[in-house]
């Protein structure tokens, strides 16, 4: 969390001076998006995202797993999962090469919870989804490219 | 304050598998309404879960996670009958928090 | 509805409508097809421009179809072919070849037209031929129809003679000329593609070059 | 006119030569899809509306401060198990056929005391505006859940609304000479890569039918049948219809009608 309150502050935002009121008791939390990462929900480009999320280039990792079917039938709603048998999982990051922002969620795991998550995305078009982990202090990654398509009626 | 979430939370093996449900527009800030102007960015941010007091999994989300989220997960513990709690914040300061209890 | 059966029009219903082979159904609606018409035509908002509601309007084809379930007996079917046929319209410079690469975009809108309150189109929309809803095309395509038949390769198999040429612009610009009641909308007829347009749906269907005819 | 016929049948016979190697793909394509519907089968947006329509369907609310419990639609006052199900309907109190949403805005009318205006105000929800309607018609349909569509049209109002429902089902027009039968009186069929039900079947309609109201994910939200049929005109090019018109209701009761026996399963979730 530290690391993430840096990033905030470094981005010298809008959204940072927030979490330095909220930092200080002048607006309540609830108000304000003091944890929020917004450096690297904002970043547009896959390696910028990684920047921001301190994970430089991560390697390839057959550990991990991103799961999901090849095709979405539609892209509002995309079930996506990570999964992964490294070690001692402190991270998982989802991200969508092609979105107008490539972070989709991230999940923080207290030890005791498995790195196993699912959840649902948009997905613009047809695109590589990546999986991030964060094992023992390292980062490692995932790919899978999963196939928007058209609908019925067109529109 | 939102519609309420729905949340299943199942023991099984010693270990606790929890499915949450939100009610949330998750808007893009992308999108644009009849008139052609942008519809403002409007998304959950934060979202926490807890078994009893401990902190079982912290999310952030952005916009392109989808509308009403759909979230599951599985920590080592829990027994039937303890108390499950979700929390969201988004990012116009709204706030939610519901409970299930293990089954 | 006495058929005055040939030899041809035996031998067209044996291998192609096994259904017609039935006896004549029942019109829809029954009795009540005359109520139903007038129910369907005051169940729309009264506050459509009159424009849109003149989309509600029948011409022979539209009703003799609904008549007929989709299936009209041989002969009404190619009264209504011939008549179909003599709507077709040419472009002024007499090309029935275009541009594939804007036939393979045309293919694959299925946008435009849309009207009502509650999703109309935003102004400026384009509006496509929609060929994917029903037809396979281009191999990279994974998501089409098949409503009707496959058209990949269609270049490849049937080459680029004059005569398939005429038959693919004819059949965009009103189906209906080959094949009364066919599901196919009349694309030219309704003017949904201008005769220009047509003509780059034929070249990505002709194309040698054509992703349709490739792979 | 024969031997262009004749030519249509041969090169369609030389298609189905090369039909092979794509169902292959095509078998691969439908196992991706039923992945990706099963995914979002567990985890349905709809229970979120459920919930809140059974609040709203015990909650006093407008000017007389009554609830709907005692709403009657078609098996008495207050019964919900296997209500849906049966509509639409003849009604002896109004003389009109109904369905389940006109049915219901009856009952805020007359129950509740709101205007018409007022029940109908947002029968369809969009961003940031939440519909009751989608959301009592949730709940109620919920509870049909597991029960057989019975609409035999046996009442002559009723037998009258489904041959009427026919008649609308099979009537085209419009600038892409549209009718419901196009698309939806064969068997095996696809647009894109959405299966068509042929409606005119049992089996068709029966599997249409049993799902709705269904969250639709393109959409967003839930989706009554006045929504999805009125939906079905506007993809037809169609001026829109009144909401509860009785063209919408004729065609519920033909599918319905031709769906009966069919075992619900809703509320669906959709593409």
């Amino acid at each position: 969390m530290n690391n993430q309150r840096r990033t905030v502050l470094k981005s010298g935002s809008g959204a940072a001076l927030l979490g330095m009121l909220a930092a200080a008791g002048i607006i309540t939390p609830g108000m304000a998006l003091a944890d929020w990462n917004k450096a690297a929900f904002d970043a547009k480009s896959m390696a910028d995202t990684l920047k921001a999320l301190g994970a430089g280039s991560p390697a390839d990792s057959k550990d991990v797993q991103v799961t999901g079917p090849d095709i979405a039938e539609n892209g509002a709603v995309v079930p996506v999962g990570v999964a992964s048998s490294l070690p001692n999982i402190s991270m998982v990051a989802i991200l969508i090469e092609k979105n107008p922002n490539a972070l989709a969620a991230t999940f923080t795991l207290p030890e005791g919870t498995e790195a196993n998550v699912q959840t649902r995305v948009k997905m613009g078009q047809t695109s590589n989804i990546y999986a991030l982990v964060k094992s023992d202090g390292k980062f490692f990654m995932a790919t899978k490219e999963i196939k928007v398509t058209l609908g019925g009626c067109g529109g | 304050m939102g519609n309420p979430m729905k949340i299943r939370a199942a023991n099984k093996d010693g270990v606790t598998e929890v499915k949450v449900l939100v009610s949330h527009e998750m808007e893009t800030g992308q999108r644009k309404d009849a008139n052609g102007a942008i519809v403002p960015a409007w998304f959950i941010t934060e979202l926490v879960a807890k078994h009893g007091d401990k902190t079982v999994l912290s999310s952030e989300f952005g916009p392109s996670v989808s509308k009403n989220p759909y979230l599951a997960f599985k920590f080592k513990g829990g027994a039937k009958g303890d108390k499950i709690t979700v929390s969201w914040k988004d990012n116009k300061g709204d706030s939610r928090s519901d409970e299930a209890t293990i089954g | 509805m006495k058929l005055k059966t040939s030899l041809v029009t035996t031998l067209a219903l044996a291998l192609s409508l096994p259904a017609f082979a039935q006896k004549a159904v029942e019109a829809p609606g029954g009795k009540f097809a005359k109520e139903a018409e007038q129910m369907f035509r005051t169940s729309f908002r009264a506050d459509n421009p009159k424009y849109w509601m003149t989309r509600l309007e029948q011409d022979d084809t539209m009703k003799t179809c609904l008549q007929y379930r989709d299936n009209p007996p041989r002969p009404i079917g190619q009264k209504l072919e011939r008549q179909n046929a003599a709507t077709i319209r040419y472009p002024v410079d007499g090309k029935l070849i275009g541009d594939w690469k804007e036939g393979e975009k045309l293919a694959a809108v299925g946008t435009g037209g849309h009207i009502g309150f509650i999703q109309p189109d935003p102004a400026g929309r384009v509006r496509g031929g929609n060929c994917y809803a029903c037809h396979e095309l281009a191999k990279k395509e994974v998501a089409y129809g098949t409503i009707g038949p496959s058209l990949h390769h269609f270049g490849k198999i049937r080459g680029n003679a004059e005569e398939i040429v005429k038959y693919a612009y004819d059949k965009i610009y009103n189906s209906n000329a080959f094949t009364a009641c066919t599901n196919m909308p009349r694309f030219g007829l309704h003017s949904w593609l201008t005769p220009e347009q047509i003509t780059h749906i034929v070249a990505f269907l002709i194309d040698p070059e054509s992703p349709v005819n490739k792979d | 006119m024969f031997h262009r016929f004749i030519r249509t049948l041969a090169s369609a016979a030389l298609l189905a030569a090369f039909a092979s190697p794509a169902l292959a793909q095509d078998s691969k394509v439908a196992d991706e899809l039923a992945k990706y519907r099963e995914a979002l089968a567990d985890g349905n947006p709809a229970d979120l509306l459920e919930v809140k329509g059974e609040g709203l369907w015990s909650e006093k609310r407008g000017p007389k401060k009554a609830s709907l419990e005692q709403c009657d639609l078609g098996l008495g006052p207050g019964k919900l198990e296997g209500a849906y199900a049966s509509l639409p309907r003849y009604f002896k109190d109004t003389g009109k056929v109904m369905d389940v949403e006109s049915r219901l805005v009856h009952c805020m009318v007359t129950l509740q005391g709101f205007t018409v205006a007022e029940a109908t105000r947002n029968w369809y929800s969009k961003p940031g505006t939440e519909s009751d309607i989608e959301a009592l018609v949730t709940f109620i349909g919920a509870k049909s859940n597991g029960k057989p569509i019975n609409v035999p049209a046996t009442h002559p109002e009723e037998a009258k609304m489904a041959k009427m429902g026919e008649y609308i089902f099979y009537r085209r027009s419009g600038p892409q000479d549209f009718s419901c039968s196009i698309c939806h009186g064969q068997e095996g069929k696809r647009i894109r890569l959405q299966e068509l039900g042929n409606l005119t079947t049992k089996d068709g309609s029966g599997t249409a039918m049993k799902t709705w109201p269904s969250y639709r994910v393109s959409q967003g939200a839930v989706w009554t049948m006045q929504r999805r049929l009125i939906d079905c005109m506007r993809q037809a090019r169609w001026p829109e219809p009144n909401y509860l018109a009785d063209s919408i209701i004729a065609l519920e009761t033909y599918l319905q009608k031709t769906a009966t026996g069919t075992v619900m399963e809703t509320p669906g979730i959709k593409r």
